[in-house]
């Protein structure tokens, strides 16, 4: 079954998917949604058996499908997988149907229908496969372009008030960014074609090449300008906020949850491999914008009032780690970085969604205007608390796996990078626990109370996240607020469930993606076989 | 240290964890279904547990017994395993947290017998001795921190269990961020052994920790310390222990006196191998011992909620720990019988307290106590001895475990050996002051009671865990020094022990502590005993006690140094992101749109200005082509 | 002196080399004579078919040359590769152009262009005229004309022809962009400009002309070639370059000599300007590369900078000057200022080969081919959406087109997407072919800056698709007409096009990159 | 006279046409003046023509004659049309269209 085209058919299934939704008539959303969750279902089961069909110990690249495409610029319609990709396309695999059931029952805004946004969002679903599956750099720009035009319309059509703005920004970032890109990718050809005779946009022949350390560094940087915007790293990253804050739940969950992860995907798969000499060049100057990253973004999340912004910012600060990790050049750091986007997809999925679930309580944003939840709804409190022990990566949890891969293989090479954002888990634990206090803690407050139970609910105060607690309602005050239905539970249990499992059973995981870390690793000329113990007499640190 | 792999029961041990733990999943999974018998099981699975424990400490005959499980990380060099250590020293945790966690949750049944949340109360405590096990089982330093975190995670539920009470939920949140502050320190320890040693399973580390430069294991050795700090709210990071009281009792007894706090003590002693190696770290290690229990004492004399009371003298006791781990070899033992009574008779005092509680419709205030040795006579006797025990009685537990302590730091023999013991006896009066002045408080002198409160004994369900702590608190301290000594138990572990040639001779010591105590408890009658007890707390008194109320300024001190500038840095860098770092993306957009707009102007619509811009461009343009080809 | 003895000797002419042209040309020359004589009830079908005929039989023809490579008529006309590339897109450009002519059921008077041109705007007459069914059909001779002009454009290779060709393909232009039904003061004037712009222009374009035969004796691209490449520091030479320069790109409406565009492309007739906008264009560039390549290829370090800078003053004009329009046919006016300004970055990449090959050659044309296709259909859209008095060209009006008619918004918004160069687009393939070239040719500081450039251009488009999408739809909006066979012909053909040549480009890049010869 | 002289008139011609067009009002002096430049160009054709001694800048200066026409013809109905509408030939009143 090696020789069957998985990623060919995760590519065109959920495409024909999205022509099929788009092809309904104007209200017959149940069918869409239906046709929505079997596609994207299919596409989860493809996954698992492309998974099974993965030999990790195979060559770097397998369930590889190539034919010619535009013969006159050496472009081939290639794809394939290695770990790294793999566990991506698990992650999509996994979060799509999630966000199908998560979306069952959102209203469209006036004269929108329900069926376009599943349309748009199986088109995403494939041409996210498709920037994973790429193993042709020319191929991988044109998925990774093309993935904004469905984003943009799901933020722009069923985002929030601010959503035209949101769009267009979310938009234009990534195109600068994708431009810029556009000329090393160019460059790169160039490059080969100087090289190897006659240009290529293969990435195994470009891997090979040697590249001239001056030319390395602008390739380096136009790469690495694109995937910093899209990751995003700071100081480019204050479009994701706008963007996290305005999208649908659904589209905030992918875009976060996958999208973002073509960035430190990039990192990995393109900047490392292809620009050795420049990564390590400058690899201090992007370490620094990761690590102020964790603790910038972090001290920001606790600033937030909005709940959007506010798991905007937190995941920008993971960001961080993961850039910490890759540019750490270790297996153990790379390994984990790579655990670390698919942790943070489930872990900051279900903090989307379960946020999504009180907003649609609510329909509030504000975090002031929540309170006293988990004494009437302990079941979304729950998942909510899971959600922030995630963030906050305690052990026991996915996220803690990746983290700890990341710092203990970061420090060996660059301790002082590693102890400043091993820092930062404080702050984590911070802005987790002071939103999980203010919405669920404390006594009932804010728009879900009862009529008249209690006093109004406070007035959000802009910026600084320090709500205006309310006074404590009397005792007599409840909420307006019902626990998770059946379906809800169905969206948050799977996503519960792989949290726990991933931390307490990550090998399985680590085996697939290792192999191909190493092989990065030996690309860049580290050490593929991980840190060796120093040992010195001398005392360091 | 040279393991055996485990055989039979022993191979079994994994299920001490894996009991509670499966016990809290049903509980919380199971839902309102398990409402009715739900704490039977929590109860169930912990005795269980405890049995377990008791049978492999039999079947260990000291041996160092490691029990492989599974894979957990692996990647690289780096191969973190899921295995477990079963040595004398985790037996003797293992017994501990059990057994007082046995009779805890026994005690809970009643105590919590009117909580709509009850069931959960059972799978958050099951939770905790879970992963309390796990920390003291763990072979490995990730699988210690595992447990670590996991059981700061169950003391955060514990302490926000009325998480109605804003009070409540905040302390929980404090408590979680400065362990936090400590768990930074273990972590970094973890990665400073894996880079130094490419391992980080005990047996490599200690194994292999000799080759290290002095330097290296004093830095591993001052990291473990700030986690223990954190966990066992040692000086600097004391201050959220006393505000963890907002929990349920049987939580303040079980896992903020008896056994959590104590995870730093455990491990600096499971980390003796690195230790023995740098006098600095000890020496510091000291320092925060003397120090903490200074604090913990100074503090315990002023304070007029009882739980309290009982918290700073937890922290004083934890500080003794310390001191004693930090003088090394001849220390762990002592420090560890110290833990031992420690755990029963201050799990015993707050089982009381929480009892008096219940009597007082919760009420915490002392000073609206009085009274009350008539009224409870099971609690009242039982506290006793608990207190009896804790200031330090001739032969009760405190007695034995506290004075060892304090000849072994004699025994230092230099002049810090002197000053240690000095303090450690001031401690021992101060300590005597402040418990006598709770009794007092408490059980003596006539009622203090607000309206509509009618003491009354708790029910067996409560009294009958309290009277087992009592027999064990009097009885511990003999048994674990004289009549079946630690030392040779732990001997495995730290060595066998070489007869050390006092300084100051031990009955000295006994005779001198005796005196001090005496001379403390007296003068804490002449205060409290004698005169009318105030309703409501003096306020006109003098700085010392202000100081004392204050717990010497601890949080004041937190919030002027982190708190209040971190929120002032929050909003700071939010204006700059939202003005600096995004105003200055939008920015440049407005900048393209006006000179858009300016530009546009140029565009006049009259022919001839059209002209004159064409005009202008060929001049331009065969101008620049002469220059090109001129130059 | 000419004496006696000289006979004259009449020069070689290749007929078939020539075919396409004198199709062309006939078929204008039928089209007046149908003007003067053809009775008028049907001569509004004849005029359409003769002008088809014209324009697809010069497409057949040209295609019949792939492959030739010669000089002719006397060494002044190359048909060679590029030419004929050209030429095919410019007659099948301009057979869809005659189609957006020909659409009848828009306009409720039938026609876009004006019944009497000579009747003044705003008489009682004209207004009467108005609303009459009654069509004017010059348009069609004169556009074939203009046509046939551009065709010659491309193909010349002698300055003189060029410059005949560059008038014969102008002077119809300045006045069917005065022909317009509705708003017709605004048409006029949008003439008049262009009338003196251009023919100012083309008196600079025929100066330099002359200077250039001052320095080389010649007008024979292949002589000043020789000439330039011996002494290219000439200054007659070098002025002669300039002002030829000046005259081409005012015609490529390159800044700084594009203020003209903007207000024509506002004013003409919706279909005039779409026949603008692509096919003049690609007549310009053609000439340009020619000029540039063939005739002075051998100093291409004189003109590489000039180049280079105007590249970059067109992209960022273009650019900034089109974020704050408020009419859609001025802000792709502006558009097509930026995309000049693009297609000189692909002139750049010149790499000295001789005839062209392995050049920005393949690309510049593919790019001309995939742009013209593109902004024809995007104006054949802008066609479709009228009110009260004419197209509702103001922006405002566009808001919630989705809402109205979703297919027309899908249309637009793939036009705008291409002409914002998002892969699985023409736009994307053509700024591909572009830029590779001239980072090949180490101009890569110029694509950043063309990239930069690309995304604040995109900000307009985007804004469209805002309105379009993101917005609801206006109380008073416009109504979108139902378009008639013509127009649906080329929106079909436009819209494919822009699919296939952005997904599956292969063979049509590999035919232009084929057709990148000169014959020197 | 040597020949440069007459190249020198021809600029001189040229530069006056353009000012003209830059500085004249009124469409049919502006074309005028386009007409000039044109002018200017054929005694440019015919004197290099006379250097080289060859005929193609004579010519030439016929083509450049007959285009001039035309373009006089067109150009005129242009303005022609647009006079009758706005009673104006001044160039600057059609500004309609601008920014």
């Amino acid at each position: 079954m090696n020789d069957f085209p998985f990623l060919l058919t995760m590519i065109a299934v959920p495409a024909v998917g999205a022509a099929v939704v788009a092809a309904l008539p104007r209200g017959r959303d149940v069918l869409a949604k239906q046709v929505a969750l079997g596609v994207s279902a299919l596409v989860f089961l493809l996954a698992v058996l492309a998974t099974i069909a993965f030999d990790a110990g195979g060559d770097r690249f397998q369930l590889t499908t190539s034919v010619s495409w535009i013969p006159d610029f050496g472009v081939d319609f290639a794809l394939g997988v290695d770990g790294i990709a793999l566990v991506m396309l698990l992650l999509i695999g996994v979060l799509v149907p999630v966000v199908v059931v998560a979306s069952w029952r959102d209203t469209p805004p006036a004269n929108r229908s329900m069926s376009t946004f599943f349309a748009w969002l199986l088109l995403l679903e494939a041409m996210m496969v498709g920037v994973f599956a790429a193993t042709d750099v020319f191929l991988f720009y044109v998925f990774f372009e093309a993935m904004l035009v469905p984003m943009y319309f799901l933020i722009g059509s069923f985002g929030g008030p601010r959503r035209q703005y949101a769009a267009v920004k979310f938009f234009l970032y990534s195109l600068v960014g994708g431009l810029v890109m556009l000329a090393a990718v160019i460059g790169l050809y160039v490059v080969s074609s100087s090289e190897l005779g006659e240009g290529t946009f293969a990435f195994d022949a470009l891997r090979q090449i040697e590249i001239d350390p001056g030319v390395q560094k602008l390739l380096f940087l136009g790469f690495f300008v694109a995937f910093a915007i899209k990751a995003p790293l700071v100081p480019f990253h204050t479009w994701l906020p706008d963007s996290g804050a305005e999208a649908p739940i659904g589209g905030a969950v992918l875009l976060v949850g996958v999208l973002d992860k073509v960035g430190t995907f990039g990192f990995i798969r393109y900047c490392l491999p292809l620009f050795p000499d420049a990564s390590r060049d400058l690899a201090p100057f992007v370490l620094v914008l990761a690590v102020a990253g964790i603790l910038y973004a972090a001290l920001l999340a606790m600033g937030q009032s909005d709940l959007k912004r506010w798991v905007s910012y937190t995941s920008i600060a993971h960001f961080g780690y993961i850039a910490l990790g890759i540019f750490a050049f270790t297996t153990e750091a790379g390994t984990g970085a790579v655990l670390y986007m698919v942790n943070h997809g489930i872990a900051t999925g279900l903090l989307f969604l379960i946020v999504g679930m009180l907003i649609a309580r609510g329909g509030s944003r504000q975090i002031a205007d929540y309170g006293g939840i988990a004494a009437q709804a302990p079941k979304l409190a729950g998942a909510f608390l899971i959600a922030c022990l995630a963030a906050l990566a305690l052990p026991g949890t996915n996220s803690f796996v990746s983290e700890l891969l990341v710092l203990i293989g970061s420090f060996p090479s660059v301790p002082v990078f590693t102890i400043l954002a091993t820092a930062g888990i404080i702050l984590a634990a911070l802005y987790s626990l002071l939103v999980y206090q203010r919405t669920m803690h404390g006594p009932p407050r804010g728009v879900l109370l009862e009529a008249g139970t209690g006093p109004t609910p406070a007035e959000p105060v802009g910026g600084s996240g320090t709500a205006t607690v309310t006074a404590p309602a009397p005792a007599a005050a409840r909420l307006r607020v019902r626990d998770l239905s059946r379906r809800e539970l169905a969206v948050a249990g799977p996503m519960v469930a792989l949290i726990i499992a991933l931390g307490v059973y990550p090998q399985p995981l680590i085996d697939l993606i290792e192999p191909a870390v190493a092989a990065t690793m030996s690309d860049i000329g580290a050490d593929p076989a991980g840190v060796q113990p120093a040992t010195d007499t001398e005392g360091t640190d | 240290m040279d393991t055996v792999p485990a055989d039979g029961l022993l191979a079994a041990s994994w299920l001490l964890i894996a009991l509670p733990l499966a016990g809290a999943a049903v509980l919380l999974l199971g839902g309102r279904r398990t409402d009715r018998w739900g704490h039977l099981l929590g109860t169930g699975t912990v005795v269980a547990a405890f049995v377990l424990g008791l049978l492999c400490t039999f079947a260990l005959d000291g041996r160092q017994v490691d029990v492989d499980l599974f894979t957990f990380a692996a990647t690289g060099s780096l191969d973190v395993q899921a295995g477990l250590l079963y040595d004398p020293l985790s037996a003797v945790f293992v017994l501990l947290i059990t057994g007082v966690g046995a009779l805890i949750h026994v005690y809970s049944i009643g105590y919590m017998a009117h909580d709509p949340r009850r069931r959960r109360f059972f799978a958050y405590l099951n939770l905790f001795i879970a992963a309390m096990l796990l920390l003291v089982l763990a072979d490995n330093f990730v699988a210690l921190y595992v447990g670590w975190e996991g059981v700061g995670l169950a003391s955060y539920l514990l302490i926000a269990f009325w998480h109605e009470r804003p009070s409540a939920a905040t302390a929980a949140k404090k408590a979680f961020i400065m362990n936090r502050v400590g768990d930074v320190g273990l972590a970094l320890a973890i990665f400073v052994m894996f880079a130094q040693l490419g391992t980080v399973t005990f047996e490599g580390v200690f194994g292999s920790v000799g080759v290290l430069a002095g330097g290296t294991v004093t830095a591993i050795g001052l990291l473990l310390l700030l986690g223990a700090c954190g966990k066992s709210g040692q000086f600097p990071l004391q201050a959220w222990l006393p505000d963890a009281m907002e929990g349920p009792t049987p939580v303040s007894a079980l896992i903020h006196a008896a056994t959590m706090v104590t995870a730093g003590v455990y491990l600096i002693a499971r980390s003796a191998p690195i230790y023995d190696q740098t006098p600095t770290a000890r020496a510091v290690v000291l320092a925060v011992g003397a120090v903490t229990l200074m604090i913990g004492a100074i503090a315990g004399c002023a304070q007029d909620d009882i739980k309290k009371v009982l918290a700073y003298s937890t922290v004083s006791q934890i500080g003794y720990m310390f001191l004693a781990v930090g003088l090394g070899p001849a220390g762990y033992v002592a420090a560890l019988a110290h833990l031992l009574t420690h755990g029963f008779f201050k799990a015993g005092l707050f089982l009381g307290a929480g009892s008096v509680m219940h009597a007082m419709n919760d009420s915490v205030d002392m000073r609206r106590y009085g009274g009350l040795a008539s009224k409870m006579k099971v609690t009242f006797v039982t506290f006793g001895l608990g207190y009896l025990a804790l200031i330090g009685f001739p032969f009760l537990s405190g007695f034995y475990s506290k004075d060892a302590i304090i000849e072994a730091a004699f025994d230092r023999g230099d002049g810090w050996g002197y000053v240690l013991g000095a303090v450690a006896i001031l401690a021992a009066g101060l300590t005597a002051f402040y418990m006598t002045r709770l009794m007092l408080l408490t059980f003596g002198g006539r009622p203090r009671w607000e309206d509509g409160v009618h003491p009354h004994e708790s029910p067996s369900v409560m009294t009958v865990p309290m009277i087992v702590l009592a027999v064990g608190s009097v009885l511990a301290g003999f048994l674990l020094v004289v009549a079946f000594p630690l030392e040779e138990w732990l001997a495995p572990v730290f060595g066998e022990p070489e007869g050390a040639e006092h300084v100051v001779a031990p009955l000295v010591v006994s005779v001198l502590v005796t005196l001090v105590m005496v001379l403390g408890a007296g003068t804490a009658w002449l205060f409290v005993g004698r005169r009318e007890v105030p309703l409501t707390a003096p306020v006109r008194v003098s700085p010392v006690v202000r100081a004392a109320r204050r717990a010497l300024y601890a949080d004041t001190v937190n919030e002027s140094l982190f708190m209040r500038p971190g929120q002032w840095l929050t909003r700071a860098l939010v204006f700059v992101d939202n003005r600096g770092v995004d105003g200055a993306v939008n920015g440049l957009a407005a900048t393209l749109g006006g000179s858009s707009s300016r530009l546009g102007r140029a565009q006049t619509g009259f022919v001839r200005s059209y002209a004159l811009s064409m005009l202008g461009g060929a001049v331009v343009v065969a101008g620049a082509l002469l220059a090109v080809t001129a130059g | 002196m000419l004496s006696a003895a000289d006979a004259i000797t009449a020069p070689s002419l290749s007929l078939g080399a020539l075919a396409p042209l004198l199709v062309v040309f006939g078929a204008a020359c039928i089209g007046v004579l149908v003007e003067a004589f053809g009775p008028r009830e049907r001569r509004h079908a004849v005029q359409v078919a003769v002008a088809l005929v014209g324009t697809v039989g010069g497409l057949v023809t040209t295609l019949l040359l792939v492959g030739e490579r010669q000089v002719t008529a006397g060494g002044a006309l190359a048909v060679d590769g590029a030419s004929v590339f050209l030429m095919a897109t410019i007659a099948g450009l301009g057979a869809l152009s005659v189609l957006l002519f020909a659409e009848r059921s828009l306009d409720p008077a039938r026609s876009a262009f004006v019944a009497a041109a000579a009747v003044p705007a705003g008489s009682p007459r004209d207004r009467e005229l108005l609303t009459a069914h009654r069509v004017q059909t010059e348009v069609y001779p004169l556009a074939t004309f203009a046509i046939g002009g551009m065709m010659l454009f491309v193909a010349a290779n002698d300055l003189l022809i060029m410059f005949v060709a560059l008038e014969v393909l102008s002077l119809p232009l300045y006045l069917i962009s005065g022909l317009a039904r509705r708003r017709r003061l605004l048409s006029q004037e949008a003439a008049v400009k262009y009338f003196l712009l251009g023919s100012f222009a083309s008196a600079f374009f025929l100066y330099g002309l002359a200077l250039v035969y001052g320095a080389t004796g010649s007008v024979r691209l292949a002589d000043i070639r020789t000439a330039s490449a011996a002494g290219g520091t000439d200054v007659l030479l070098v002025l002669g370059l300039g002002l030829l320069f000046v005259g081409l790109m005012f015609k490529a409406s390159v800044a700084p000599f594009h203020a003209w565009t903007p207000d024509v492309y506002q004013g003409a007739p919706t279909p005039v300007t779409a026949f603008m906008a692509a096919c003049t264009k690609v007549a310009a560039f053609g000439a340009i590369l020619r000029l540039l390549y063939v005739a002075f290829g051998t100093s291409e370090w004189t003109w590489r900078p000039l180049v280079y800078g105007i590249a970059i003053v067109s992209m960022v004009v273009g650019a900034v000057l089109g974020l704050t329009q408020t009419d859609i046919k001025r802000m792709l006016a502006y558009s097509s200022i930026a995309h000049a300004g693009f297609l000189l970055t692909g002139v750049i990449g010149y790499g000295g080969g001789a005839d062209g090959q392995g050049t920005g050659l393949g690309g510049t044309m593919f790019y001309l081919l995939a742009y013209g296709l593109t902004t024809l259909g995007a104006f054949a859209v802008v066609t479709l959406l009228r009110d009260g008095d004419g197209e509702a060209t103001h922006l405002s009006k566009w808001a919630g087109l989705a809402r109205r008619s979703p297919l027309t918004a899908a249309v637009m918004g793939l036009f705008l997407l291409a002409l914002a160069g998002i892969p699985l687009t023409s736009g994307f393939t053509g700024k591909f072919a572009v830029f590779r070239p001239a980072i090949d040719d180490g101009a890569w500081p110029l694509v950043v800056v063309a990239l930069l450039a690309s995304a604040v251009a995109a900000f307009f488009y985007l804004r469209v698709l805002v309105l379009m999408y993101f917005s609801e739809p206006a109380a008073d909006g416009p109504t979108v007409g139902v378009p008639g066979l013509p127009t649906t012909i080329v929106l079909a053909v436009t819209v494919t096009a822009t699919v296939v040549l952005g997904v599956v480009p292969g063979a049509v890049l590999d035919l232009a990159e084929q057709a990148a010869r000169f014959v020197g | 006279m040597s020949l440069t002289h007459y190249l020198v008139l021809a600029a001189i011609l040229f530069t006056i046409g353009a000012v003209g067009v830059l500085v004249r009002r009124n469409a049919i002096v502006v074309f005028m003046c386009i007409e000039l430049m044109l002018n200017s160009v054929n005694l440019t054709l015919v004197t290099f023509a006379r250097a080289s001694g060859t005929l193609d800048g004579q010519i030439m200066a016929f083509f450049v004659m007959v285009v001039a026409a035309a373009e006089v013809v067109v150009g005129l109905a242009i303005i022609m049309s647009i006079y009758r509408t706005r009673r104006s030939a001044s160039v600057d009143d059609a500004n309609l269209l601008k920014y």
